[in-house]
């Protein structure tokens, strides 16, 4: 039961760290909403045309690389920190998964999903 | 200074007759043959860089005056060509098909002084914003001085 | 932070110069929306102030030549405005704290520069840096100029030049940091 | 193909890499510009029409805030022309003095331009290495005259007055370092790899363009047309030194960029000759110049190479102490007539690395 104790007080703090700021702020912030301050901000002049439009797929290919290659580091950490006191096979296992991800990335480049069209 | 390459002021008054010259070597065209001039000092007489473009108000002999004055980069010279326009319809072909740096010179011109240019691509104002009524660089413009 | 707007002196706007469409035709628009908090405790104000003072994030945001030894020569190595902690120029207003207004500003500039100040988050101060800024400098007889920053936004310290030196702008910064921390300046002479 | 769909971005009028107001409407299709309409006046001052109501002395003060960063040449250019419409003889002193500082003041400006360059592509420290040199530039010209930017150091018939003592000994001093100082720009931003990938090959400009929309000073040259007004068409004593002009070969912003950079090495050998020149050169500062300037009835045109490009002064004159009519062809304010047809089909960064290469001072552009 002692070790899952742990796990708790660990949530609870990153829980009570981040909405104590956002609480403390919303309780002593000195506010002032008036019309103009809700308008979105363009380099201080009302916008032009609609803003409301369909963004194109290069942006979204971007971040769906960017989200691929983020996750594989988090993986990375946990084998990073236990590296020292491991058998062999795990290394050639975590080999194999960056090999993985690599033939991935080769794959991306050669389809241009990296240049900008 | 050093004495300066002459502009061929000669040939050209030979070349288009309804020009003339006064003392300061100064070319004076009529508003109608404007565009025939400048096309034939850009193609003959390499006349090819449009420095400066300006107007000035003439109120009392209700006249506009405007002021060219034109480069040749080869041969280094230089010439100032002016034409004037009636002051009630100040209206003037562009040279813009002739030189592109007038375009903004001419906006700037059509802002603050209102004389029209026909035959410009977008004469809006460029330096004053679109509600701002009259042409401030006119000699009879008035405005209330803001002085305490 | 309780300094207090209505005694700074901000005389009635003329119609013409201020932006209607913003305010409706209310030139006085302090009352309008006052400053509202859901504590305000007079000590945690002041425990606030120690931290809004002495990191002020000024607006980058220059007009005329004032900008130049404002913002640029007072960010330049021998003047150095990161000595104070005000050296974080933001470009956006929503993370900016004091906007500089460094330059003349004209009929056609006012428009945004009264909408950059609304969009600014509370607390926020302002800087009139230059003659031009203060009362419209040599320009102040000109048909398209506004002569003074007072006319469009509340402002809080006047540093006066043409261009003034970048040290009178970190004294003005000085002042700006004892005015938020309540400590009576007195200027003397 | 699927149908984007455009939409306008202003590039406003309060932005970081915009030197100061001036606004461009951008039309986007992604990130690729569809139209560019640029919009200035957001500091127009209506100097042209201050300087009809102030006397001819008085018109200086305005004259130094337009360009604001190379003021002498700014005075220079309106004082050569008053000169030249009234006759009047400058002596060789004042002229070798105008000569120094305002070459010194081109350097500040181009030293600057530089700076804020390395700044818009995104290196901090590039900006403040070329601000120490300025620091340095500055405090010369503020023991010369006074003031660190707004200079008024030229006056109709000569300059305001004489060089303290020991300022040229400084100033000679300081062009002994600056070549060194010079390598080190080159080394930190000319050399960096991210800089020239930004900048080369970007905003190409040909010479015909460049030539036919009346663009001057670095971004014409940068195209290869050699063309620069204290060459071609000598005023005051530049025939006296020799100096090259740096010329581009294709035009793009790592050419406009670098004429700049080779532009300060020019002005530094011109300081030194100046220098040189000046020292067996005495004898007063100002011409026989009446109390009150009457200018005969005329006009005059007269253009002189400023560090924008070429900045001329139309004086006209009614016989009164005041101008009748000033106009200033400001070189910052031509050479954006271009931008709308240069920036198409470009994406939205190398709009900021073209817009730094032209090197506008929006002082200038608004008048």
């Amino acid at each position: 039961m002692s070790d899952w104790a742990g796990v708790f007080i660990f949530f609870t703090v990153a829980l009570v760290f981040g909405a104590g700021g956002i609480v403390t702020a919303f309780l002593i912030q000195p506010r002032r909403s008036n019309p103009v301050k809700l308008e979105e901000y363009e380099c201080g002049v009302p916008t032009i045309g609609e803003t409301w439009v369909q963004f194109r797929t290069s942006y979204f290919l971007y971040a769906l690389l960017f989200v691929i290659f983020d996750v594989e580091t988090i993986f990375l950490y946990p084998w990073a920190v236990r590296f020292n006191n491991m058998q062999f096979f795990t290394f050639i296992e975590m080999i194999i998964f960056i090999f993985i991800l690599i033939v991935g990335l080769w794959y991306a480049w050669k389809e241009g999903a990296l240049e900008w069209k | 200074m050093k004495e300066r390459v002459k502009a061929p002021v000669e040939e050209i008054r030979q070349k288009f007759p309804y020009v003339e010259v006064d003392e300061q070597q100064t070319v004076i065209v009529p508003a109608d043959k404007l565009l025939e001039l400048m096309q034939g000092l850009k193609n003959e007489f390499a006349l090819d860089f449009l420095t400066n473009e300006t107007a000035v108000d003439y109120p009392e002999e209700s006249k506009f005056e405007l002021i060219y004055n034109l480069n040749s980069i080869c041969h280094g010279y230089t010439m100032m060509v002016k034409t004037s326009v009636d002051r009630d319809n100040p209206e003037i072909p562009s040279v813009f098909p002739i030189w592109g740096g007038a375009n903004w010179q001419e906006r700037e011109i059509y802002d603050l002084m209102g004389i029209v240019f026909t035959g410009h691509p977008n004469l809006k104002r460029i330096l004053l914003d679109d509600k701002f009524d009259g042409h401030p660089l006119r000699k009879d413009f008035q405005w209330e001085s803001v002085r305490e | 932070m309780e300094v207090n707007k209505e005694k700074s002196g901000i005389e009635t706007v003329t119609n013409e110069i201020w932006a209607p469409e913003y305010f409706g035709t209310n030139p006085d628009y302090h009352n309008m929306y006052p400053v509202k908090r859901v504590i305000s405790a007079g000590p945690l104000e002041k425990i606030l102030n120690l931290a809004r003072a002495h990191s002020i994030w000024p607006l980058g945001f220059g007009l005329a030549c004032c900008a130049i030894e404002a913002l640029m020569g007072a960010n330049g190595p021998r003047y150095d405005l990161s000595r104070f902690g005000y050296e974080v120029m933001r470009g956006t207003v929503r993370q900016a704290d004091v906007m500089v207004v460094a330059g003349t500003i004209t009929k056609k500039s006012a428009p945004f520069v009264l909408r950059l100040w609304e969009q600014m988050a509370e607390p926020k101060w302002c800087i009139a840096v230059g003659s031009c800024a203060i009362s419209g400098g040599p320009f102040v007889d000109s048909y398209y100029v506004i002569p003074g920053a007072n006319k469009v936004v509340p402002v809080d310290v006047y540093v006066p030049g043409c261009p003034p030196r970048p040290d009178a702008v970190l004294e003005g910064f000085l002042m700006l940091k004892d005015k938020i921390l309540q400590k009576r300046k007195v200027v003397t002479g | 193909m699927l149908k984007t769909q455009e939409y306008c971005l202003n590039f406003g009028p309060q932005h970081p890499a915009t030197h100061g107001v001036f606004q461009v409407i951008l039309t986007l299709d992604g990130e690729k510009i569809v139209k560019a309409e640029p919009v200035c006046g957001y500091l127009h001052r209506g100097i042209e029409k201050l300087a009809e109501a102030r006397t001819y002395t008085q018109v200086i003060p305005y004259t130094d805030r337009m360009d604001y960063l190379a003021a002498m040449l700014q005075n220079l250019g309106y004082v050569q022309a008053v000169e030249k419409l009234m006759g009047i003889e400058v002596p060789e002193r004042a002229e070798y003095l105008r000569i120094i500082s305002g070459e010194l003041s081109r350097l500040t400006s181009h030293v600057l331009g530089t700076g804020v360059y390395a700044l818009d592509i995104g290196g901090f420290t590039g900006f403040l290495l070329c601000f120490r040199e300025r620091e340095k530039m500055m405090d010369l010209l503020e023991e010369l005259t006074g003031s660190r930017m707004t200079l008024s150091y030229a006056r109709i018939g000569g300059v305001a007055d004489d060089a303290p003592e020991g300022w040229l000994e400084k100033v000679d001093r300081l062009m002994d370092e600056m070549p060194g100082y010079i390598e080190e720009y080159n080394g930190l931003i000319t050399g960096n790899e991210i800089f020239q990938a930004r900048t080369k090959f970007v905003g190409e400009l040909t010479p015909e363009t460049a030539v036919n929309y009346s663009l001057s000073g670095p971004v014409l040259r940068a195209s290869g047309v050699n063309y620069d007004l204290r060459k071609n068409m000598p005023y005051g004593i530049y025939d006296r030194f020799d100096f090259e002009v740096p010329l581009g070969t294709n035009g793009d912003c790592f050419d406009r960029f670098y004429c700049r950079v080779r532009e300060m090495e020019q002005s530094v050998r011109i300081i030194k000759q100046a220098i040189e020149q000046i020292k067996e050169v005495d004898g007063p500062v100002m011409g026989k110049v009446p109390k009150v300037l009457k200018p005969p009835k005329g006009e005059v045109y007269h253009e002189i190479e400023s560090s924008k490009g070429i900045i001329g002064y139309y004086v006209a004159s009614d016989g009164s102490n005041k101008p009748y009519r000033v106009h200033v062809r400001r070189p910052s304010f031509v050479n954006l007539g271009y931008l709308d047809e240069m920036v198409r089909g470009v994406l939205i960064a190398d709009l900021v690395a073209i817009l730094g290469s032209i090197d506008i001072v929006l002082g200038e552009v608004d008048c």
